[in-house]
């Protein structure tokens, strides 16, 4: 049975697979290609680009607690003028869609960062980082009112006329009025969910164990609170959701998927097994031949 | 060099007086060659904490021989490991980092200093420039005798080995930069050093002030090895800054050290 | 050296130890005296405690999640009436504080389980939930929003003179505002984290694993983000905190007690070894003779 | 009679030809008595994803040959868990639950009923009651022979052992109610029954329907196994509505379960 596993995002966004990659766990993709065809991919999400270059946080910056780690990089990135002078060139080999993930301290920075962004051909869509626990102005300020969602999204609508995708932040009471908002003001999509804030302490050392103090939590351990999410959100707004957090198996993928999901971006288990991705999407093959689903939109919101 | 995933298997493993122990492992398929410095990420099965990789330095590699670590069981995940039966198979990512810089003349002589398991990476670079023709001096640091007892032997080429420990129950007492040598330090062309950051920092403190060659390996916690996920910087100097252990190290020449002092 | 483990949760509230037990997760008590002896615990906080007697949600009511597990138990108890005659005269003879966590699905309810409660003399606070996510109407509602717990908390505080614990739910935006709230309205202390709103999802059989879809999230999984969030709420309020959230060993109690909780509720951790919490005591005075430490009151708040 | 939790050796580990597996285990200290239809939760360590214990029936329990259980691996838990190596030490809590109904008169016969891993604890059930005098028939229902094979051996004490299977290459074609001796189950003073959920109400129906006294072993999902988190709930009857499956069951006569049909 010939099985269509290829998913339509919107807006130009067009998958072969619905398997990204989480930005920030995947580098730039050629820290990965010693394991895996990248062009097998649905595509990658390049790490968090901001105006100018960042340093990020002091080490150390990453912890490790049940079944997650809790990281506090700060967006270090060299900035987008470097991006489109030295890493673009390298991308636009892959046949696999290639997104840039787009963070800003401050409203103009996310729209000069798209302005640069936008003459790239290979780049189809960007993604908007309204969710990053872990810098001290912008990030998830953004993304946690209503308001501030629908201020940066349609400031970079206005300058980016190719798909855009808004990430979410989980830490929130209500996050469909987030996804309502960056709905209205112009997303193509929203992806969901960004890391949760959480803390660990060494208590021997008496100290907090990431030089922040608070980071964002990822892995296993979140899947269940960004299954509810996925699930709320695809029942609320009306353009894709693109389901990420905790994802390490085909099944896992699939549960995102019949929450709602139209694609579903793989993070942490990057880090534990570089050819997870390849692994999940014949997984998802598999399952579909099992179950005898023909297209994988089909399984789609289910729940 | 291509990083690969392998499995490898367990055939040789036994406690040190330091309750460190010596891994011997064959792989299971191919395996890429390791150079002196880098390191592997192994995946821990049945740790339940242990979500992620750990990283471990190569203590040896050699097509015939295949695989050694010295692995130090300081958590659940590095207990269990150091517990495996022979015959266990695990999975690594290997080889990753930047090693040391082993392009030196015949006749070199050079200085290995480390300190607890900081030592295992020293061991296989011993080998590798005792047979291009250095002479090579190890420096040893530990608390006590138990730290020093077995490792001299992990040495077999190496012309002379010096210890230290902070009770003098072996070799001179205190630190390893107490260690006679160290006041002549510029006697050797190269000095490499793998052990707790404040021995590493002290010995390229000397390192400087005598003018000497001299590379360090650096640690950090890491997630992935491999340079995506940016956990494991190190901010080395003004114009690099955060850069990551993990694929630019861990081994660093400390000329380009300026912010780590 | 004598330590001293005792702490002052204020207004009449005074534990031999910080440790607790978490509601719903240690039924009466009784079930778990086979096993520990009860009155070395600081307390025990028993069952969620309605006006109505309450057959809870249908089977299946749990599912188990990487280091973690979700429940939608929803409430199942026999109502104030019938603890009042027949079960709370078997908690008479304790030495440890007994806690009673009184739900409700309007505020009227709160109120009159409190005035029930208040005649007995053994029953030295009440702790009240307002963030119990598996309820249709009230629970969370009511603590998900600062108007909403000032209004329970002013409502039961009127009933009740003796110490009132309102515990807080995670999923909120800042949940420092609620507990700022809680604390303006009359409560004595704040506990938190209630468990985080999650879901899972069966993908061979294509359904939810619980009835009610959603569930509640407790276990390691979540300690992270309960340690962050009594960090934050220890900062902004004065009233004493209690932490909990994923607590399984003496490590993950002291990390509250040095993010700012004076005492600690241990809860999915009793499912799975009925004798932790004397473990975590132990663990904890261990811990205080290796590190010289004569009070645990000195840990309180040190990060 | 007071819950404890032990620690016990596994001594003898076999597959049955269903893949599913007799473990024998034996107290490393003291061990409470276990009854039929009882059950123990398990602690497998090493399970990365499972948190909590594993429930699991009594298949067989004496002071003599310690506790045997009947384990399917049917998720990474209880896959590790029937994989461990002999010598193995678990953690188990018990004794748990309320059993069968073993009061019986000399004489009695008895009708035991089960399916796939539900035979386990009318293994021991059989053994009990036999020593009381009943007179014990077995009927068990699998999808092929092999599902059949090397059961009737765990029965020793069974007068009669009868068989279905779904694809007829062991005993009757069919379910286990296919079996004829459900056509004259008043026959039986009693039917016991342990198995998926419709063979338990299948067996349920007739009984009811024959008038003869019947008691099922429930199943559900169970944290605690001690009636303290209230997931494993069962909605027996209009006037007790949901009730712990752990401690007011597993075991429930029929008669209860009206809103169970």
């Amino acid at each position: 049975m010939a099985i269509n596993l290829s998913v339509d995002l919107g807006a130009g966004l067009v998958l072969k697979n619905p398997v990204l990659t989480a930005s920030g766990t995947f580098g730039y993709g050629h820290e990965f290609s010693d394991f895996i065809d990248l062009d097998k991919l649905g595509g990658f999400i390049v790490k968090g680009t901001t105006l100018e270059p960042r340093q990020g946080n002091p080490s150390p910056r990453m912890a490790e607690t049940p079944m997650g780690m809790i990281n506090a990089v700060g967006l270090q990135n060299k900035g987008v003028a470097y991006f489109v002078d030295h890493i673009y060139p390298t991308l636009t080999r892959f046949d696999s869609e290639v997104i840039v993930n787009v963070s800003g301290a401050k409203l103009s920075d996310y729209v000069a960062v798209a302005e640069a962004l936008a003459p790239l051909d290979k780049i189809h869509a960007i993604e908007v980082n309204i969710s990053c626990p872990n810098v001290k102005a912008g990030g998830m300020a953004f993304g946690t009112t209503a308001a501030g969602a629908a201020e940066v999204t349609s400031a970079v609508r206005k300058a980016w006329n190719k798909h855009l995708m808004v990430k979410l932040s989980p830490n929130v009471t209500d996050i469909t009025e987030i996804a309502t908002a960056a709905e209205a003001s112009g997303a193509d999509s929203v992806s969901l969910i960004n890391t949760l804030l959480a803390m660990d302490i060494d208590v021997e050392r008496r100290r907090p164990r990431l030089s922040t103090i608070t980071g964002g939590l990822s892995g296993p351990a979140v899947r269940p609170v960004a299954v509810r999410m996925v699930w709320q959100v695809a029942k609320r707004v009306k353009i894709p959701v693109v389901g990420l957090g905790g994802i390490c198996s085909a099944d896992d993928a699939l549960q995102f998927i019949m929450a709602g999901a139209t694609a579903v971006q793989v993070g942490t288990a990057n880090f534990i097994d570089p050819t997870v991705t390849i692994r999940i999407i014949d997984g998802i093959t598999d399952y579909c031949h099992r179950h005898n689903i023909s297209d994988i939109n089909s399984l789609r919101g289910i729940i | 060099m291509s990083k690969c995933i392998c499995d490898f298997r367990l055939i040789q493993s036994y406690a040190l007086p330091s309750g460190n122990r010596i891994m011997q492992f064959i792989p299971e398929g191919d395996c890429p060659e390791c150079f002196p410095g880098q390191f592997i990420e192994v995946k821990i099965d049945h740790a339940p904490t242990a979500l992620l990789r750990r990283p471990i330095s190569v203590c040896h590699y050699s097509v015939r021989d295949g695989l050694t670590l010295l692995v130090k069981p300081q958590g659940p995940a590095t207990s269990l490991f150091t517990e495996l039966p022979l015959g266990s198979v695990v999975n690594m990512m290997l080889p990753l980092g930047h090693g040391f810089n082993t392009d030196i003349k015949p006749g070199e002589k050079v200085l290995l200093a480390g300190g607890g398991v900081g030592i295992a990476p020293l061991v296989m670079l011993c080998d590798c420039l005792a047979e291009k023709g250095a002479t090579v001096h190890i420096a040893l640091g530990g608390r006590s005798a138990n730290d020093i007892n077995g490792i001299p032997q992990l040495f077999p080429k190496a012309e002379r080995v010096f210890a230290s420990t902070n009770d003098g129950s072996a070799g001179t007492e205190g630190v390893v930069t107490d260690i006679p040598i160290f006041e002549r330090l510029a006697d050797y062309e190269r000095v490499y050093c793998c052990g707790p950051t404040p021995m590493m920092k002290a010995v390229a403190r000397i390192a400087r002030a005598s003018e000497v060659w001299c590379e360090v390996s650096l640690e950090n916690h890491m997630a992935c090895g491999l340079g995506a996920c940016l956990c494991c910087v190190e901010n080395i100097n003004e114009a690099e800054g955060n850069v990551c252990v993990c694929t630019e190290g861990p081994v660093f020449n400390i000329n380009r050290l300026t912010s780590w002092q």
